[in-house]
């Protein structure tokens, strides 16, 4: 470099080339690092969403814990729910390192300006989407988290490798609900291919807009904070999938789906991307319920957080007066 | 009664304890005023889900009928149920949470201290394993009497109100009808009525640091053990057993 | 008589000698007419008892509205118990007419001043519980109310004869339920026997205590309040529910219960008034819910008199605006 | 899709939206904000029941495969049912109860006037008979929208608020499927989408008396006549269906 910097500081662009020569060299960003203060914010938006999504993704199965149709499928849902909340916290703890806090966190949910995986706006119907869940939901999740695991942000990156070992765990979990309901009665053969007719295309949306149609992801790529585009993830999910339905002896609901053997892949339909929007938008059957049952339960737990509040304090209070 | 038929009461009195008071939990799913909150409450539901199972195996494995866990648990209509009338009360807010989970987490320790040396060795190992889980949502419940009992105005009558609530509950806990009497002398069971002035000590001392009044006892209900239940009872089951009852051939 | 009253003015002495000889002479009091003070504390003790008690008495059998087993059931336990809120409202008016408003009552009911009938603090436990209640409690009450239509008290009687036409419907239709499970499924018969078996004695109970510890009976009995004694309508009672047991093949809950060919009526065994006792006190599984049921619902409830109140009375103005 | 198909699902459609709103109003039972109203809700929710009893039968029979009321009712698991999502909701406070009662009052009005020139004459008939109790049953909510809407600040604000979290559930109403578009053509169903004016002129009227606003259509949701509902009728269903679940050999 050519520029002398007489104070031993460096300029916002000598930085941001060092910053850049650090991610092409595979080294990890930490908390502490300099960083372009875009990349914070993809950061902490795409963070924040994901731990959004695993507190607003226990209500759908939350929905089927009181039911559950067995003392064991209960225990294990119960304790698969426990890992969301657990990820979590653990994804908001990794996202304060950037430097927002998770009441802030909680605001930009509550009010809308945040956003969490748009699948969680369907309802569940049956236990069957429970299955679906597990199977589809979380497989599609564990492919995107795979690729973050080389993410070049370092808490975030070690966060999904924490994650994905539990994630692939309830995703066994969900196939196997699947396969005990395709090899059950006609009825709940019936529930599970319609749990999968309804679930399929959400999981498919869940890797995003088509890399044609992705302008920020060039920008994500370059930082390495996204490692595959939208559609490589996505066909690598269908492709992990197809046999697995198959296996099922359940039909993926898409005329179009065939195996290609020149791509050595499955092509696949068109995703209706309208209905994606109009879901986003606001027009999912719960919607709004997701959101409300986030927002009752934090201004509802308002006292209980003053009153542990006001008690730590009295304690230190007591402390200082003992000493 | 042949012994069996009453170890196997003895039995599903304590697995329906831990299963109606675990489905009462599972209800607070995605709706607990702190994410570390509703982690912990899943976590002791899920013990206390995990203790059932284990009660209510060994329940049916001793009536020899050819049932199981399941069948015990979603095949049972309200009179059949042997849980205290305590643990299925409504969730209400956290502090009527809170207020039944800790009077029964003292209650369910003093209970599992002394089965662990119930001459029924498996009992006992359930008890022992248990007991671990049990010291964990003692501690957990107390910290909270203490910390919304002594925390803000508006959480200490809360909590107040929770106790006194439930306060009429809490002598059915004690209660020795035969079956109790009968396994205790047979050293397979324990002394309820004896665990009283421990859980009162303990009680107390909480209820005064946490600068809560204990209740005078005005009243109190009881008729769990031969199945009479409150009216909160059937709803509960209508929504846990549904999908059994509602495909009795399906296997899940 | 020897007092002359220069004013034309009666004395109490007088106006009370002139009240019992109508009220021997069978004539009914009217709301205008002078009555004794405790005759008025009494009626207004005993009809808004009776008020209460059907509103109350709508709990219990709500409990099972929304779990009624078949379309025609639900109908039909739906109607019946807008009777008993017809009932409550009919009765309320009646005792309006002593001089105590309804918000009066109320309020005494709610503070735990005014009583109900101490049988709802039983819960339903099972369907045959709603037929029960209609066999044995409407049936009780019936008998009850069957000697209340010659009350003295005009209002109260012709309540009466309103409301026990309605009730021996519901009692056929209560008989008819334990009928249809007594002679259904072994599961179902058990039930049955189970709801007599803990419905019998309540029943019994809501006679009153024996008319040897009946104290305040004598006063009402002269005043025609009563017209017959506890224990009167009570064996009434029994000797009628005996036969209809029979043929529904179940048993009564009482090994004292036996025919005495003598008496020409039955013998049963004694009362565990104790019990009773116990129920009143506060310590009937269901007290404190019935109590909380009323209170929430009037308490929650107030916004929307208020605003009924305050729509009305925008109404009142409104019309005088334009006159 | 045949012919009796067709008049089938047609029949649900209204059976069902009759028994779930009946059932939700059964919900109130003991619990309303004065005694003349609860009264008033009982006696809708029975006009409803009474309707959907009708309606379930005719659609049984023209089913033709052995069921009956009661097995429609009862043992139909949630994506089977045909009423609209907004009957489902759940009560809420009175302020929400009258909303979708008011916005439902309205539709079912024109929905049964038009049917009472139905060519099919059993359902002409049961239009008729059902059109005089929903004559009452829209007088009953509009007087309270009113009473509500320009009643106290409270009141109003409930009402406003009722009004606004039912808006997205509406237009599903009006929509017309291939089975509506096919008996529309036989002359035996009506043109739901012809009614949307008259429903708003009227609805409009209303709200505007009542002081209140009407929502902007920023958002709503679908999906009941292809069986998918909210969360919340699964619940419904449980509670609802649990007696012939558990004892379905029983005739009761």
């Amino acid at each position: 470099m050519d520029v002398v910097n007489t104070d031993n500081e460096w300029t916002d662009e000598e930085l941001e080339i060092a910053f850049q020569n650090k991610v092409d060299a595979e080294q990890r960003i930490e908390p502490k690092d300099w960083m372009p203060d875009r990349y914070r914010q993809t950061l902490i938006r795409q963070m924040s969403q994901h731990a959004h999504s695993e507190i607003v993704g226990m209500l759908p199965e939350g929905n089927w814990l009181t039911r559950a149709p067995s003392l064991k499928r209960k225990a294990v849902l119960m304790a698969k729910i426990q890992d969301e909340g657990g990820h979590g916290l653990y994804l908001y703890s990794a996202t304060e390192t950037l430097g927002i806090s998770r009441d802030e966190m909680y605001e930009q949910l509550h009010s809308g300006k945040a956003k969490y995986s748009s699948i969680f706006n369907y309802p569940t119907l049956t236990w069957a989407d429970v299955g679906a869940i597990g199977w589809l939901v979380d497989g599609a999740a564990i492919t995107n988290q795979i690729a973050l695991c080389r993410c070049s942000y370092g808490p975030y990156a070690r966060a999904m490798v924490k994650i994905c070992k539990e994630e692939s765990f309830h995703q066994r979990q969900g196939y196997e609900i699947m396969m005990t309901m395709a090899q059950g009665t006609a009825e709940q053969r019936e529930m599970a291919q319609d749990a999968l007719n309804r679930w399929w295309w959400p999981s498919l949306m869940m890797f995003g807009p088509n890399d044609t149609n992705s302008p920020q992801s060039a920008q994500s790529m370059k930082w390495k904070i996204k490692r595959q585009s939208n559609d490589e993830l996505r066909q690598k999910f269908v492709d992990a999938t197809v046999p697995q339905a198959k296996f099922l002896n359940l039909r993926i609901p898409d005329d179009d789906l065939v195996w290609n053997e020149e791509r050595k892949a499955h092509d696949f339909g068109e995703i209706d991307w309208v209905e994606f929007k109009n879901v986003v938008k606001g027009n999912g059957l719960c919607n709004r319920e997701r959101l409300k049952a986030r927002v009752d339960a934090h201004d509802g737990g308002k006292w209980v957080r003053d009153a542990a509040l006001a008690y730590a304090n009295k304690q230190k209070l007591r402390a200082v007066d003992a000493a | 009664m042949t012994d069996n038929n009453a170890l196997f009461e003895y039995l599903l009195r304590l697995g329906d304890n831990s299963l109606i008071l675990g489905q009462r939990l599972a209800e607070w799913c995605g709706h607990a005023p702190i994410l570390e909150e509703e982690l912990a409450l899943t976590n002791i539901g899920l013990d206390l889900v995990g203790q059932s199972r284990l009660l209510l195996t060994y329940a049916a494995e001793v009536e020899g009928a050819g049932r199981d866990e399941d069948m015990l648990a979603f095949h049972r209509d309200t009179q059949a149920w042997r849980n205290l009338l305590l643990l299925e009360q409504p969730n209400g807010d956290f502090a009527k949470t809170i207020a039944r989970q800790f009077f029964f987490d003292n209650f369910q320790y003093l209970q599992f201290e002394g089965l662990c040396q119930s001459k029924d060795d498996r009992l006992a190992a359930i008890a022992a394993k248990s007991l671990k889980e049990i010291t964990y949502h003692l501690r957990h419940s107390t910290n909270w009497v203490l910390r919304l009992g002594d925390g803000t105005t508006e959480s200490h009558e809360k909590m107040q109100i929770a106790i006194d609530e439930l306060w009429g509950f809490l002598p059915e806990m004690f209660d020795m009808d035969e079956i109790d009497t009968q396994l205790l002398a047979e050293g397979v069971g324990v002394d309820l009525a004896a665990l009283k002035p421990r859980w009162d000590e303990v009680v107390n001392a909480v209820l005064l640091e946490a600068t809560l009044e204990r209740p005078e006892d005005t009243w109190s209900v009881r008729g769990s053990r031969e199945g009479k239940h409150s009216e909160h009872l059937g709803y509960l089951l209508a929504e846990m057993q549904f999908l059994q009852r509602a495909y009795p051939d399906a296997k899940w």
